[in-house]
């Protein structure tokens, strides 16, 4: 057990560093530390660029097997690239789920044919991906899917809605979990598909968020269509793979978003060090705990990557959601209560609606708790599958 | 000792939640609250007709003459309704500041519904300084966050004079005073920034030179009302969410079947009920010392009933958030009105570290000499 | 809505808090603050005289009607008479169960018969009552109740167990609920009996509690016997009886229990002054904290006592239980963390254990959560019968 | 950089919790605390045997020269067992204190097992101030809540000597000190007062005439193994909770089948595992961190790891009781053995107020200057 890098770690840690000071410059710079949850189409042209650019350095699969057209990085590799991405700045990227959910799920239950159609798109930063699996009325629970497909000829033909897709509005594909089979209910009978987005069938509306904005859709497939081979793995599988692609969710990209939220706690720190909150004791203790929080958090993550070659997920896998979401949530209100009467202050007229950065996280991280699994289910989740209590009773 | 309401608190009540229900809950708070004035002059008249504005006035000036209490009940269903208008600024502030100094003018203007007004003093941050000038009085200094204090009438600003509060009344616009409409967040308030630049006021303007201690008494009575608008405001959070999980179906059972969720609701529901006995209990105290009693049991009150509301109603609206999952942070519903609203109240005339702290003082933590004993 | 005491009432607290002055003295001196909650051991049999001398004046059953012998006195008296008794110092009281719960029972549901032989021993501070509700495997539902009664001849027959009884051994009779018609099951079938402690068919077993002492019982009913005129209500009504005697579990006698909180909050605040912690502000926020905490306590409770004539349970009333539990079992905390490193010694040598009345306090708080009603089932109470939720599925 | 056991480490592991849950589980707590003594030297001697008192002692002094992570894995295992001994103060003070200053003396005699051990500096509350004289020193002062202060063969004592901290080696009774060992709630630990009243000791005695830093470092790294202990101690909470409530049956369901004890146990879960993170990263901190290293980078980790497993086995212990319901108290289940030592645990060597206030100065809340630009 050994938390510090080797020096061949830290060439890298140079390397990636340096390109980032040298790229994120000129019509990039504006991009530094914009485009994040809440602030998703703050220039997103611009991000779309810079995600081509990235693309062809070659910094997009950092952690994909070199067989995908990846790097292959080892795991402290793909730490310091994702912790020095954020630590530069770097802006939200418009191509994540493609990279870490879309792509690992093709590289691992894809056909030859998938790889070789789906993967270069990813790759060069020109395809940008969308998922849908919640449903209004299935909550977290793939279990509840309702919207359908039936194989039409060569085609899937799909009906039914999809909702809190983020980036739907911008993406070329969309990866849906649908339902293939007629009259199976629960976890049978679903399938993966990859559909274009790009066509009549399919329409999106935008959900207003309370921040104002719109960051997540309601996306409604009428008589939407893709290729019959535009499906991962076979039909009825869907569940397996989709629990695959949760799986990555938990990829190195999570220390990203770490840095990410230590920009924020440092943004705050620096507030309450100007505005004299800091001499306070009682903050100071929230400060350092938030403080003591966000490294475990890193640790957490560490000790969990560490065990990738475990075929039992571990426990600090299993708390790892409800851990970081609850933390940035409380983060959240930090800013606020640091800022004092002034948080509710945004520049412009009274009857206008435009929050800065921290009125945003304070709005926006009220999600975290909810998406991707609430904090009921998380806790369900542990209580179930990691401690082995019984499963909650269905009416 | 009778801790219920009265026959008549009880009709009050009523009609408050009768007419905000009807006319000013959610629904009207976003139609105003996306305007710059941020409430609708003409439904506010409807609600000087109902006497609200009289509430805490004499009698003797046109008023109801009643007291805190009362001014608890109608600020708890004013928070209910989240009803934006110059109420909690005209009345919870001024009039109660007027009240308390023994004030004859403007009381019968404001009970009758001729002028809004509000209060600038320790519920502002910053300060002002008043100078004697040629048989008046120059102003100057900057004042954040005084409610309403870019649309009142009336501007009750308190200023240091000779080393003491003084309490000066500025009537609309004057010259060297700049009043700036903040935009915030919560959009059912408005407060502003009053800056003050040689302000020029007449002798007249002087509504009393040693105004500290009343001005003390007032804004710990206008943190009870507070509370109690924390109080309704919570408890509408806990009956949508109670309403809320009943109808919403997932893993084939209403989410309101859930224990988890359940448990959460009952916490809420304990929240907003010591918070009502804590506004109450202040309110009965406030009632208590009149205007010249001895404070601190009111301090003790309204430091503890502000402090234990205004955390109350913010736990409420974010366990109403988490509740309502994913529509919980939309636009659409409701929620986040109360949610944006409770963290303003939290700050506003002191966060809750700041009141325990005074509370900490006041049950003599800082008596060494009988911790010497 | 009026908090303030009348004239009268003065005059009335004036008598209490003088007769406590003049008759707590020479032999009942050393029982001040002694007796309470953890402590119920202590000067016992000093304790019972205390009653009884209480009772000679006059005060056992202040609040019972006076056709009843009581005194009939309004809520104001009340609370007025608990409070000062507290203030005072005055003990643990030997007789609480039969004032508040036994006697009120027999005086709402019992035959006259009943009260000519049962609330004069009350009152007088003869006869000590204890509880027979919970049981092993009932924990605190009713509906689970075990413990079965026969009528055999003219006399009860009881077989079963009850569990968790304070002061079982000394007392001189039990109020049981008991399942008397075979085959019942839930709320049907249950009375209400009353029970003679002292027969060979009961059997008293302390348990040791986690302060080393024993405070509470399980009591082994095996052919205990008890004449059939001894039940309250008909066969069958127990449920019904049962919920009037939890009912005035919500009596002014609450008051008394809050000054009993209130001296030891104060014990604690006079140690953060003594040992300086009291500066700390991180504390002072906690000490405070309590302090607002037991004032909102007592308010919720005058409100609730206040609503005494409404049918309908009010709902300051469903939260009490969990809130004076919870807030208790913190101030235990509060009181370790106030004492610092100090907090886990007591006098004595290694190896022995006689807690300080703190540590007791800090241990026995721990109980308070979880005896009538644990915080979990007060918050299911308080969502479905305040809120109007659904009910917890039965497997 | 991999934050996980190596082979070695597992087997450390597998070989201690093998070990302790054989012979030195809560039922062996029970027998040895309500002795004077605390603990069976003879049960000691096999953890001798089994090399843990030289584990993290240099293999030229006949140690097994390993690190802290070694050492936060057997103090996890200790913690789970509640196995009551001279392990924290011989080996996670006083052991850790030596050769944090490099010393030669006793470390081959802690190793051996033939001496017990421990420190009393820092950790310890009170002064004691060490005066020259005649070629020796005088020691006046008291010291409370010394780990095993009355027991320990070698007491290693901090005093102040010339404005500096120097560290003596008192080998048993000597006169003029008094050694009274105090009676607790938590019966597995065994503090003690030592009362130094003109303790005369010779030149040799001194260990180091200028030990701060190096007792500061070694403080910290005992705060890690008290970390360690509490995620042991804590998991065993929820195991216990976990395994009572499966079994237990109420309103025809299994106590662990309803969701608001689940999602208790999901919370005890995820403080166990986080707690667990913030050990090891602690840990690893220590090992990089040397003798001779920066500390801050340790403090940090140290203060973070402490304040957060502390609350954490508190919590989790608080949790289990509540969820054992009524027999959670009784003095016959485990549970309460291990509430009284998270108790205690909290307040040793800092409470978490105390580390979280540290970091805070760490990080940097006091650099104006910084605040300034």
């Amino acid at each position: 057990m050994k938390l510090s890098f080797s020096a061949e770690d830290e060439a890298f840690r140079a390397e990636i560093s340096g390109w980032m000071a040298d790229h994120l410059t000129g019509p990039f710079a504006r991009l530094k530390n914009r485009g994040g949850p809440g602030d998703e189409h703050a220039f997103f042209e611009e991000r779309r660029a810079w995600e081509r650019h990235m693309g062809k350095a070659g910094w997009i699969g950092v952690g994909w097997p070199t067989s995908a057209g990846g790097r292959g990085a080892p795991l402290s590799h793909q730490v310091i690239f994702y912790e020095e991405y954020a630590r530069a700045g770097g802006p939200g990227r418009v191509g994540h789920i493609g990279e870490g959910l879309a792509g690992p799920t093709i590289v691992a239950f894809g056909s030859e044919d998938q790889k070789r159609r789906f993967l270069p798109g990813i790759l060069s930063g020109d395809d940008l991906w969308c998922q849908g699996y919640s449903e209004p009325n299935a909550g977290s629970d793939l279990a509840n899917v309702r919207t359908r497909a039936r194989l039409v000829g060569d085609r899937w033909v799909i009906d039914g809605q999809k909702v809190w897709t983020s980036l739907a509005h911008v993406s070329d594909w969309c990866f849906v979990i649908a339902r293939t089979e007629d009259g199976s209910s629960g976890h049978r009978g679903l399938s993966y598909l990859l559909v274009p987005m790009n066509q009549k069938g399919i329409t999106v509306r935008p959900i207003q968020q309370m921040t104002g904005t719109s960051e997540f859709n309601e996306v409604f497939f009428d008589g939407a269509e893709t290729a019959a081979e535009n499906i991962v793995g076979k039909p009825g599988e869907g569940w397996k793979v989709a629990m695959g692609t949760l799986a990555f969710e938990r990829g190195a990209s999570t220390l990203g978003q770490q840095m990410a939220f230590r920009n924020q706690l440092d943004e705050i720190i620096a507030i309450a060090k100007a505005n004299g909150r800091a001499k306070d004791p009682v903050m100071r203790q929230r400060l350092a705990e938030a403080w003591i929080g966000l490294q475990i958090m890193r640790a957490n993550a560490l000790r969990m990557l560490s065990q990738a070659g475990n075929p039992e997920l571990p426990r600090e896998a299993y708390v790892s959601k409800l851990y970081w979401a609850t933390w940035h949530r409380d983060l959240g209100k930090l800013a606020m209560d640091v800022l004092g009467p002034e948080a509710d202050v945004f520049p412009g007229e009274p009857g206008t609606y435009e929050l800065t950065a921290l009125q945003q996280l304070f709005l926006f991280t009220r999600s975290d708790t909810i998406y991707a699994g609430t904090n009921e289910i998380q806790r369900n989740i542990i209580a179930e599958r990691a401690l082995g209590m019984p499963r909650e009773a269905r009416a | 000792m009778n801790f219920a309401f009265t026959e008549d608190q009880l009709l009050i009540q009523d009609a408050a939640r009768g007419w905000l229900g009807e006319f000013a809950g959610p629904a009207h708070a976003r139609k105003v609250m996306a305007t710059k004035e941020g409430y609708d002059p003409a439904l506010w008249q409807q609600a000087v007709a109902l006497g609200w504005t009289g509430l805490i006035v004499p009698e003797t000036q046109g008023g109801l003459g009643l007291g805190f209490v009362e001014l608890a009940i109608l600020m708890e269903e004013m928070g209910r309704a989240l009803y934006p208008s110059p109420f909690e600024a005209t009345v919870a502030l001024a009039a109660n500041a007027l009240t308390a100094l023994g004030a004859e003018r403007y009381l019968e203007a404001i009970a009758a519904g001729d002028i809004t007004a509000t209060l600038a003093a320790g519920n502002a941050i910053g300060e002002v300084t008043a100078t004697p000038v040629d048989g008046g009085y120059r102003l100057d200094g900057l004042l954040r966050h005084v409610p309403d204090g870019a649309r009142a009438d009336l501007v009750l600003v308190a200023a240091t004079l000779d080393g003491r509060t003084a309490l000066f009344a500025i009537e609309g616009e004057v010259a060297g005073l700049t009043r700036t409409g903040l935009a915030t967040m919560d959009q059912t308030r408005r407060p502003a920034e009053l800056r003050f630049e040689g302000v020029a006021l007449p002798a007249a303007a002087l509504i009393a030179a040693d105004a500290g201690r009343a001005l003390a008494l007032a804004l710990d009575r206008a943190a009870v009302a507070l509370a109690a608008h924390a109080v309704g405001a919570a408890e509408k959070c806990l009956e949508m969410t109670v309403d809320y999980t009943k109808g919403r179906v997932q893993f084939g059972r209403p989410v309101a079947s859930f224990q988890a969720v359940k448990h959460q609701c009952a916490d809420m529901a304990l929240a907003v009920e010591t918070s009502r006995s804590a506004a109450y209990w202040a309110a009965c105290v406030a009632d208590d010392c009149g205007h010249n009693g001895d404070g601190t049991a009111l301090a003790l009150a309204a430091s503890g009933a502000k402090s234990w509301a205004g955390r109350a109603y913010f736990d409420c609206a974010a366990t109403a958030i988490q509740l309502h999952g994913g529509v919980g942070f939309t636009w659409e519903y409701d929620v986040h009105l109360y949610f944006k609203n409770a963290r303003a109240l939290e700050a506003v005339l002191g966060d809750g570290a700041h009141h325990r702290e005074r509370v900490a003082h006041l049950i003599g933590l800082d008596d060494l000499a009988e911790a010497a004993q």
